[in-house]
């Protein structure tokens, strides 16, 4: 039997780098997500599997050491929260130009500025649209319970080396904090160098073997030309992981009249506010986006058939709410609900919201 | 046969090779002004790595200034890192390849205005990695602006009328500075604009690959070094300011180690 | 006519005649060519080839790695 | 069943790890559970509290704003949760340093003199298994085997020898917690 | 007569600083916009005007000097280009938090990464929805010319003062680079110390005055309800800012059959683009919003009731589009076009894309 | 009258202050733990502040760190600075109000990890401005993860099993390398555990205020703390292991000026 | 009992009882009381109040401002 | 009146400031201008080339794909620019280092001698006005009397005393300018 253990979803996180056998984790301490370092630190990974753990100077330091191991081949992720990751903005606009598949997380807390080390989910417009320079994406994966934060390590690494792009996991102070029983993934071997040569050798820099063509990993082409064309390369990539990678999960959807369209903790906090609905007699379900890029817009067009309005709740001013209502394109009602600054919703007020916003309106 | 008559054409076809260009730079033509200092640097430091053997296991850092094509001359694998940051870069390889040779090839405005922190942080670590620090007092890239190591009163596109020290401080001597640190076991500060020094430049860069080899520390060699356009001078007009303005103010010869 | 006990050869397409392997040859070889190449640049030629004494010092001093040295074969004492 | 449970006091008081060893607990009945603390540096000397899920069913939201039992151990969180027990809830406090208490009477209220038993044992780290006790005294939905069992996952090995320990002082607690009428405010000083 | 002059948007855009009577520019040299802080230099304006001009050693340290500047009340400007903007995330979050009014400029060049100097708009995103971590918004200003480039620096400080919210100009390599003829703005006055006093000394850290409370900047609120308090007095304060300063442009507008809507160089080309469907016998407008945020959204409605279809063009994969999309809410097809990576697209490219993809399609 | 007669009650009553809290500080519980060094920081700045009738021209920067509230206890105008940034926002609030006094409060997080580049380079242009450095050897506000000044072997949140000079470095003395810099005008490292050494440390925050005042340049005062909560001490143990562990590390005196 | 040639008043609900005035007291008169104040500190209080010399090193140390300090009035030496 | 032209050559050829002396010249005699270089560090001994348009009307695109005239003064840039004349337009190049003439024969097409005639003067720098005399009497858009006053206004007072020179080097390229037959590619060696 597996063996079921109770974990912060940060916890869970850091364990299961170790287990997917990444090579090295780079961050600086940063409330809600602290812990992912802390508990690295503690069950000393280089012991256990090699892994390289360094706290950085900062959390530019911490990213452009991603940078440096993920050109190599290698598994590199690291984590923050809101100030950290819009100071890695930058190198994410390099990783992604440079096409490096690594793991970032933001365990989100609420803003602007220094705001407040409490819950939020502000940070979707960063992490989805582009808190860095130019036209890139990553693919951002949104966990809704402390196994996702343990799941999504691997899924992360697979998507970002089986694309060469950054992974992204948006996760919140919620989720990360929380405990819940997780089952944890088996034990992988890291890949030894060999390996990693076979693998990724024809891109990543491992020292330029002889008969072999060197690797060169940059983000620049003066050319325009070159650039466009690169841009355009980026552009396909991420047409082919929208049309594959797209995943999200439906809740009590078959028989809805009204739709909730949240992630992460608003989706477990509208999981028990449709079950306050039903008590009084609506018919509620949840799509839940899984990737928030790419988008589940296609579902979520399909549901727009269906019921009679949608309402998106995210702990932020209104953020996810553009891409519904970019997918919905006018057929139903959009609406917003939602608290933010670091305050949480309760499952009554999402329920009364999707009373006040989309039903008797 | 007589020595006195054989010619140079004899020469070139009987004749030893006395110096040819390092296998380990491409055949191409280098992106430099006439006369740039990073040519030279660029050389010795593929000179030494194709002297030691250990192409196959060297991974090189190309900063964001006029070196950031270096990949394009080096014929080694390379990355290309953000503007300061060569030296966490350098880290995150060195820490997942431990046994690997890395170095950054860094400008002034690179190493010692946006990525000072992460010099002196890498630095402290004893990061066992050579960094090789050109310092040509100004950015030469973006057109030749104020740099953290213009000299005083020195005019540059952002210092139009010299530089003045009263609003923009002192050149700062970063490479004094690491010296302090215990995880630097070499420092030394060199040049290429005259073939001796050429010489001394390349043994210390040898000097610094064998010092991170061993894993005794970081080495760090800046090389004080012209940017004919941006100084907007002639190479060889710009070799001679380079004495007699940068050397007194960056005196070569070792720091520590 | 001295002695030549050296010789250059100087990729003319590559040189950007920036002239510091001019400066830098003690026997005063070279000097630039008054005919530019096809990039536009006066390249370096040997002007006085037979006063090179293979001293390299041109080589080292060549940024654009341009330069070629070669020395003369070691004449046997014997011989 | 699912039963959700808050419980609140300061900072020092052992909340987090009573939540911690009730939801193992109910782990290892084969329970679903969620912990919830709330978290920050407000933690240092300030006030602490944890939601705390356990249920036959899979937990959808860790976040609550109603619960079946509210355990309160300070001033504090009597004025900011008393009103979230759910009607027919209840609600376990420890008198000790409460100068308002309970007034609501759609509920159950007990109290459990959790400081004093404690000092009694010469072992103040006894308080928060002391109030488990009264807790699954008033809502026996562990059985104590499995509450031996989530004290051994939860306790770090070198800290097993203490579980006698615990599981005395959750009898304790088991003992001592009394049914409170409000009516009998007066009583408490 | 006003004195003409020709000069690049660049240099208006200094000249524009001194006339306007701003304290202090902080930056860091970066292409395309060099030419900002290589002019400033070379005014002397701490002659002319006593204004402060400082090359920091970082665009992370020129835009916190700009925080620094501003919470005193002064007029406090930084230019970049992408690169450094990624790297002025964090710090925007702040000023954005904390409520201070200044100006930030980004002269486009085209990414991801380091990418190419020539010009984009490829950082839509990251200035309209935020680079930074929160719920937040900037004042975007999209200059379409070198008067412009001039014009919007007081019209930027204006609105940054007005609602003490940072301001943004979000130029492009081709309007920083280009000369055109420009009228200079007359030269104001900086304010006295007095003067900052008695308008800004309320809020804007001066000293602490006797008899007077004391003035405390920041963007942190530990207690999440004071900090959702905040957070919704932003979003009040978005709303008016909505309300009274969005600004557009519409040319050819009144007969259109088609609607582009573009900004900056791309408005530009597309004037030239539509006089060559004109001669092909097709009547299209432009649309040119001068606000990026907050974003001309009732005004493209309404020609969304008019025309057939929308055409957004910009230099990037796609950004603006979707907040066209999401003011035309599917009443009629909107598509995007646009060259990136450094490319710029041509008249005749413009053209040609509105018949393939709004009127042959 | 019998001097040996007079109670402590008719002292208060009758006797001269010999100390109160200075008015600049606001009568408010401070969020520090009990014990932390901040609070005589505190008090040392606000004290020097009033004594130099400098209240209403003085602005202070508070950092990320435990200190981020300073704002909330000391009683004049303040900025919150982002992690780091305090000398930037410093710099920006000195070119625009160049005869106002100001200062920045930071901690060795704040100041010697993220904040180096910001620190050194303000430092380097001689900004007349003061820096209060407040290290104890950790990130307290985070919850006690190393720092770049964490001793060798100390255990820490991050660092379990104690530092480990091999991997993370050696601590970084960045009071020593700012002395080099031309543009620091008087570099001290002092203590607030002991009365005596609250009084000297005073004395240095006047002569730093005294310094920038008369635009000789840039005042350091490194202040070296406690961290009871971080280093899982109570206060008093946390003072003696201060005395035993950090002070010979980072002994205490001038260094510059 | 010895001469009080000082005081303090301690401010006992802001005091957070963490020792460092005790520690400081060169004459020994402070203690941290049984009893704990509102925020629950056991606070400091003169123990032996008349030891005092109103040296001040209590409040030099003390991090919270919680101490003020008397000295006794001058003595006019022709009283 | 609207006319676009680019000027396409090496850097250090002085074509951006000619394509000042137009825009200013233009302003001189009331007309709308812009004038758009190519930018960067390919500048450093590359390529160079600015588009400029003079306008009596107000300007709308600074990027243009086809051209009124195309001044080409190096190899590359016919290579690029040739194509870009609008039919009928004009192509006016400085056979120095042209491999390749133009071959377009729905266009008019002159020749200037710059680089010689310059070497005539001694002064390499007047070798853009005399490529400016060259396009003035092939397109007489601009009164000599306000190109007088453009390079008044475009040149640093420092440096007004060249202005005669400069106008003495335009007047020979309108002197020397020729037009050119596709057929006569083999003259130019
Ligand atoms: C974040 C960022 N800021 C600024 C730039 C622009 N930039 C490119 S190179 C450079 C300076 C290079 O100077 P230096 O490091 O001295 O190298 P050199 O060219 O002199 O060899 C700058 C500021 C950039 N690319 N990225
Ligand atoms: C950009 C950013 N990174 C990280 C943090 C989290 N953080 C807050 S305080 C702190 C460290 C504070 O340590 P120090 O400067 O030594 O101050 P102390 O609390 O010890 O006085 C960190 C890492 C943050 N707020 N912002
Ligand atoms: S600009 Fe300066 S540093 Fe750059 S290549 Fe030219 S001479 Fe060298
Ligand atoms: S090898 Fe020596 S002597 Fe010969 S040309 Fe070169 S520098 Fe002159
Ligand atoms: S040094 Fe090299 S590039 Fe320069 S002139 Fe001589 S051969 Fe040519
Ligand atoms: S955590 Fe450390 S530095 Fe922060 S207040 Fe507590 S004792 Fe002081
Ligand atoms: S030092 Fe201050 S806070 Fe600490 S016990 Fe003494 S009076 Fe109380
Ligand atoms: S003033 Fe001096 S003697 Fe009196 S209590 Fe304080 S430390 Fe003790
Ligand atoms: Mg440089
Ligand atoms: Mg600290």
């Amino acid at each position: 039997m597996e063996e079921v253990h109770l974990m912060k979803g940060n916890e869970a996180l850091a364990e299961a780098t170790i287990r997917t056998g990444v090579d090295a984790y780079f961050g600086y301490p940063i409330t809600p997500q602290s812990e992912v370092l802390e508990y690295l630190m503690n069950e000393q990974p280089h012991l256990r599997t090699g892994m390289a753990v360094l706290q950085a100077e900062s959390e530019l330091a911490a990213i452009n050491m991603v940078y440096g191991a993920a050109a190599c081949g290698k598994k590199a992720i690291t984590s923050s929260s809101g100030p950290g990751i819009s100071l890695k903005a930058e190198a994410i606009s390099y990783i992604a130009g440079a096409e490096l598949p690594c793991l970032i997380v933001n365990v989100v807390r609420g803003g602007a500025g220094l705001g407040t080390i409490q819950p939020s989910q502000s940070d979707y417009f960063q992490a989805v649209k582009g808190g860095g320079h130019g036209d890139y994406k990553l693919i951002v994966l949104a966990p809704a319970s402390v196994q996702e934060m343990a799941d999504f390590v691997d899924l992360g690494f697979k998507l970002a080396f089986k694309y060469r792009t950054p992974a992204f996991i948006l996760s919140d102070g919620v989720i990360g904090q929380m405990m819940e029983k997780v089952i944890l993934p088996p034990q992988q071997e890291r890949l030894t160098d060999a390996q990693v040569d076979e693998l990724y050798g024809d891109w990543a820099t491992l020292g330029k073997k002889k008969n072999k063509p060197r690797n060169v990993i940059t983000s620049l082409a003066l050319k325009p030309e070159i650039q466009e064309e690169h841009n355009h390369h980026l552009q396909r990539k991420y047409a082919e992981i929208t049309k594959n990678e797209t995943r999200f999960e439906k809740i009590n959807c078959d028989d809805a009249n009204y739709l909730i369209v949240a992630y992460g903790a608003s989706a477990r906090i509208s999981q028990k506010a449709i079950t306050l609905a039903k008590e009084k007699g609506l018919k509620v379900g949840i799509l839940r986006p899984i990737t928030l890029w790419p988008f589940p817009t296609e579902a979520i067009q399909e549901m727009a058939k269906q019921v009679k309005g949608i309402l998106a709740v995210e702990m932020s001013a209104g953020q996810m709410v553009e891409d519904v209502r970019l997918a919905v394109n006018g057929k139903v009602p959009v609406e917003h609900y939602g608290r933010f600054g670091g305050m949480i919703h309760s499952p009554t007020e999402v329920c009364n919201a999707v009373f006040e916003k989309l039903v008797n309106c | 046969m007589e020595q006195s008559t054989i010619s140079p054409e004899e020469i070139i076809k009987t004749g030893t090779v006395a110096f040819k260009p390092t296998k380990a730079m491409i055949d191409t033509n280098m992106s430099y002004c006439p006369g740039c200092g990073h040519g030279v640097a660029h050389r010795l430091v593929m000179e030494v790595v194709e002297e030691m053997g250990i192409i196959e296991d060297t991974i090189g850092i190309a900063p964001v200034g006029c070196s950031v094509l270096a990949y394009d001359f080096m014929d080694i694998d390379m990355q290309q890192a953000a503007h300061g940051r060569a030296p966490a870069v350098a880290t995150g390889i060195k820490r997942v390849f431990p046994n690997k040779h890395v170095f950054t090839y860094q400008g002034d405005g690179d190493l010692a205005a946006i990525g000072t922190s992460e010099t002196i942080h890498a630095c402290n670590r004893g990061e066992n990695i050579v960094i090789i620090f050109v310092n040509n007092g100004i950015y030469g890239m973006t057109g030749g602006q104020l740099a953290p190591t213009t000299l005083p009163n020195m005019k540059t596109s952002t210092s139009p009328y010299g530089r003045d020290v009263d609003m923009t401080g002192q050149p700062l001597k970063i490479t004094e500075m690491v010296a302090l640190l215990p995880g630097v076991a070499f420092v030394t500060r060199q040049a290429v604009h005259k073939p001796g020094l050429v010489r001394k430049t390349k043994k210390a860069i040898k000097k610094a690959f064998k010092i991170a080899e061993e894993k005794k520390g970081l080495a760090f060699i800046e090389i004080v070094s012209n940017c004919n356009s941006g100084w907007k001078m002639r190479p060889d007009a710009s070799n001679i300011w380079l004495e007699e303005n940068m050397l007194p103010f960056y005196p070569l010869g070792d720091i520590k180690g | 006519m001295a002695k030549a006990r050296g010789a250059i050869v100087v990729n003319t397409e590559k040189c950007k005649g920036c002239n510091l392997c001019v400066v830098a040859c003690p026997t005063d070889v070279i000097e630039l060519h008054e005919d530019v190449n096809a990039r536009g640049f006066q390249y370096a030629y040997p002007a006085r080839h037979y006063d090179c004494t293979g001293c390299v010092s041109c080589a080292m001093v060549c940024p654009d790695l341009v330069i070629t040295v070669y020395r003369a074969p070691r004449v046997k004492k014997t011989a | 069943m699912t039963e959700e449970v808050i419980i609140a006091g300061f900072g020092g008081q052992g909340v987090l790890s009573l939540g911690k060893i009730l939801a193992y607990s109910a782990i290892m009945q084969g329970q679903e559970v969620s912990w919830m603390p709330s978290y920050g540096p407000e933690m240092r000397g300030g006030t602490a509290n944890v939601t705390v899920i356990l249920s036959d069913e899979k937990i959808n939201s860790p976040i609550l704003n109603e619960f079946d039992t509210v355990i309160i151990l300070n001033q504090p969180s009597m004025v900011k949760f008393e009103k979230e027990v759910k009607p027919g809830g209840i609600l376990i406090f420890d008198p000790n340093g409460i100068h308002n208490p309970p007034t609501r009477t759609d509920i159950k209220i007990y109290t459990i003199e959790g400081v004093k038993e404690a000092t009694k044992l010469k072992n103040t780290k006894t308080f928060n298994m002391i109030i488990m006790g009264a807790y699954l005294k008033v809502k026996p939905i562990l059985e104590l085997d499995n509450v031996h069992k989530g004290l051994e996952k939860s306790l770090p090995t070198r800290h097993h020898h203490l579980i006698p320990k615990n599981i005395e002082a959750i009898q304790i607690g088991m003992e001592k917690v009394k049914p409170y009428e409000v009516s009998q405010a007066h009583l408490l000083n």
